[in-house]
């Protein structure tokens, strides 16, 4: 049995035991056949990487973002258990390199139409989503506004760890949030997210002027 | 409050008064030196490169030349403060200047900053629309001769980070 | 030193920014956001009046009308699904199930049929440089989209292998994959929502797929190009870090018979001008 | 020869408005293909619009000038039927004249 269809069978007595309705199977199994061979030119390891599901994406999608109780204890379960810490155990790093991490969108491009040039930056591109220095006029709505975030929250070690574990792991807290989990999905390093973190709640930050 | 106004007042004062002082030619010297502003017809020999490869907006004082120019109410520059993309922005510039016969649009922070010259022959509307580059947040120019002298206005317009990132 | 010209410009600016900081003081964030909006809609308006897909279209015209191809064809017998040369309305109709090809089938596809069989074209010749500027594709699919203005979208999916397709690219919407566990749904499943300034349609709001299908294929600023559907989509896929998505392929055309279902009832404005 | 560009000329009392597309990709030489070769320059540097013998607007232009340039400006004195001649000359001197009857 396929790690695909394992998958399915897992979500689907998921749904069983909570009666919600989501996607039809048969679908679901065509939609992947044509997945299989839209994309030719993609490598055996790409394929693995950027297009297979993991079992959190697996459910959330076939729940269109709206998992019933049983699938969303399995997805909060899964991801509390990927949370990672920095090996110093310093969860607040350096507000700069946070900031700089926020303003870039660069990194990860794949493919022969327009992959990224070579060495570029990996950024969070945090401001695509959210408000954050509220200097910066060019922020998105996809997420909450995150101004003054460390004004309201403070410095306090269950501030800082719950602050580090919605960035490295947003569905540790809710299941299928639409934010990428950077930590778990090793797209940010458990240091960089601390920085991210120091940029949100450090008070020299200019998320909090 | 009062102190910040009373600072800035004091400023712009101050401003005031240097550039009464200070002659403001420069470009102005520079395009006429190029042939740029020549009345008459054009053709591609008259395309001169060194009023196109100016790089700092200080580059232009070693030319200063001609007669200082003017800061115009008279002029209007139709633009957004916030262009979406630096690839296009899109202008409309005008002049109510009596006898406005020449208008150029420059961006100071463009590696080049001349954009666009026009001659404006009698009988045309000194009114141009029409879109440029600017390759980051900067400062537009928009220079108009009128009558033999020179006059300008600015605005600044912001270039914003867009799309996905890459 | 010499005082440079620009000096005298420094009250106006030094009087624009105390304005900004006493407004500052006054305004919320929202305030400002708000203004952002304005303008960025002000540039937007702007851009409307000349917009330089027309140059693409009489490319595409020209394309459409001049015999090419080892068979000497013109495309003026190209059946786009409203019969073969009925242009008006027809960009409207697709994507749909094909009968000649078994296939369904959007505005491209149908058109690299045509070019392949009433000209003799290979499909490579037919697509050449479809991800670069002034592509023959690009011109084509701009002249075809500009025949439909006024026209309103009625891709309803009725046929059963339309039907499955339109099914199938709802799944592919909300099918989140890669390293940002991204799916379309991440960005366009809620309304009034931006990537920075950019607006976002809400696809599943048939008034905001309305607002976004109309205006495909459009004139990207930042590409110097016209882009089609199938660009633009390709894009977003890679943008959400997947690999390159195949033209023409059927997972591209599935979220398009997803997306016009969507958008149905939509009048067309193509070609449309964006950032 | 350059493509073809897009006219429109409209008088409106004895003020003609004219509006022109030109197809140019405007390249600045400052930027790089994805091999990291610089791309050369490649931009329109003058245009000239004529109403008859008359000159109604010429134009020095550097890259700066947005890619498929868009113009439009007004003139006096121009009536319905009268042709409407835009011509461009690029760095390459390449060059492109199309014409448009006043509507």
């Amino acid at each position: 049995m396929s790690r695909r269809s394992r998958i399915t069978v897992a979500a689907f007595l998921a749904l069983v035991a909570t009666g919600a309705c989501a996607a039809d199977p048969t679908v679901i199994e065509r939609t992947e056949e044509i997945v299989g061979r839209s994309f030719s030119s993609a490598t055996a390891d790409e394929r693995k990487t950027r297009l297979d599901q993991d079992e959190v994406q697996a459910l959330c999608s076939m729940h269109h973002n709206q998992p019933p109780e049983a699938a969303a204890l399995r997805i909060l379960e899964l991801s509390r258990s990927s949370l990672r810490y920095p090996p110093e155990g310093r969860l607040m790093g350096d507000w700069k390199e946070g900031e700089k991490l926020a303003s870039v969108g660069t990194g990860g491009h794949i493919g022969k139409i327009q992959p990224d040039r070579p060495g570029v930056r990996r950024g969070g591109n945090c401001y695509a989503c959210h408000v954050l220095a509220p200097k910066e006029i060019a922020a998105g709505n996809l997420g909450p506004s995150l101004a003054g975030y460390g004004k309201q929250r403070g410095t306090s070690p269950e501030s800082v760890r719950l602050t580090y574990e919605k960035i490295f792991n947003a569905q540790a807290f809710y299941p299928c949030s639409h934010m990428p989990r950077f930590g778990s999905n090793a797209w940010l390093t458990p240091q960089e997210v601390a920085d991210a973190v120091a940029f949100l709640l450090d008070a020299a930050s200019p998320v909090n002027k | 409050m009062p102190m910040l106004v009373h600072r800035f007042t004091k400023r712009m004062q101050m401003n005031q008064t240097r550039r009464d002082v200070v002659r403001q030619g420069s470009i102005v010297a520079l395009l006429m030196a190029a042939g740029l502003l020549r009345p008459g017809d054009v053709c591609a020999a008259d395309w001169n490169p060194a009023a196109f490869e100016i790089k700092k907006l200080e580059d232009l004082v070693t030319l200063l030349g001609g007669e200082p120019a003017t800061a115009s109410d008279a002029i209007a520059i139709n633009a957004p403060d916030i262009a979406e993309n630096g690839a296009v922005v899109p202008i409309t510039v005008s002049s109510a200047v009596p006898g406005t016969d020449a208008i150029s649009i420059l961006v100071e922070k463009n590696p080049n900053v001349l954009a666009a010259a026009f001659e404006i022959p009698a009988g045309t509307l000194p009114e141009i629309n029409t879109r440029v580059k600017m390759a980051q947040t900067s400062n537009l120019f928009v220079l108009v001769r009128a009558g033999g002298k020179y006059f300008y206005a600015a605005k600044e317009i912001k270039i914003t980070l867009g799309g996905c990132g890459g | 030193m010499q005082p440079s010209f620009f000096d005298g410009l420094r009250p106006r600016i030094a009087a624009a920014c105390a304005g900004a900081l006493l407004a500052a003081v006054a305004l919320t964030a929202t305030g400002d956001d708000n203004h952002a909006i304005d303008e960025i809609a002000k540039y937007r308006e702007m851009l409307k009046d000349g917009n330089p897909a027309e140059l693409m279209e009489m490319r595409g015209e020209e394309l459409w009308t001049t015999p090419r191809g080892p068979r000497a064809a013109s495309l003026e017998q190209c059946d786009l699904g409203l019969g073969p040369g009925v242009l008006p309305g027809a960009y409207a109709h697709l994507p749909r199930w094909f009968e000649d090809t078994s296939k369904v089938q959007d505005a491209e596809s149908r058109l690299v049929t045509c070019m392949t069989v009433l000209q003799g074209l290979s499909v490579e010749e037919a697509t050449r440089n479809w991800t670069k500027p002034n592509s023959d594709i690009e011109a084509l699919v701009t002249f075809v989209a500009t025949k439909s203005q006024g026209a309103a979208i009625d891709a309803p999916a009725l046929h059963p292998r339309e039907a499955e397709f339109a099914a199938v690219g709802a799944e592919l919407f909300f099918r989140r994959a890669g390293p940002l566990d991204f799916s379309c749904a991440t960005c366009h499943s809620q309304d009034q929502r931006r990537i920075r300034l950019q607006d976002l349609p809400n696809f599943l709001d048939p008034k905001s797929a309305q607002s976004s299908m109309i205006t495909w294929p459009a004139y990207r600023v930042s590409q110097s190009a016209v882009w089609t559907m199938e660009r633009r989509l390709i894009d977003c896929i890679r943008q959400m870090r997947a690999p390159d998505a195949d033209y023409l392929s059927d997972a591209v055309i599935a979220l398009e018979v997803y997306l016009q279902k969507q958008a149905a009832g939509g009048v067309m404005q193509a070609p449309g001008i964006k950032r | 020869m350059g493509s073809p560009m897009k006219l429109r000329a409209r008088a409106d009392g004895d003020v003609v408005e004219v509006k022109i597309l030109m197809a140019h990709v405007m390249e600045t030489g400052q930027r790089k293909n994805p091999a990291g070769e610089p791309i050369p320059a490649h931009f329109i540097q003058t245009v000239t619009v004529t109403y008859g013998p008359r000159t109604v607007l010429s134009a020095q232009w550097g890259p700066a000038v947005s890619a498929n340039p868009f113009l439009s400006f007004k003139f006096k004195g121009g009536e319905k039927g009268g042709t409407i001649r835009v011509n461009w000359v690029d760095n390459k001197g390449d060059t492109r004249t199309d014409a448009t009857i006043i509507l």
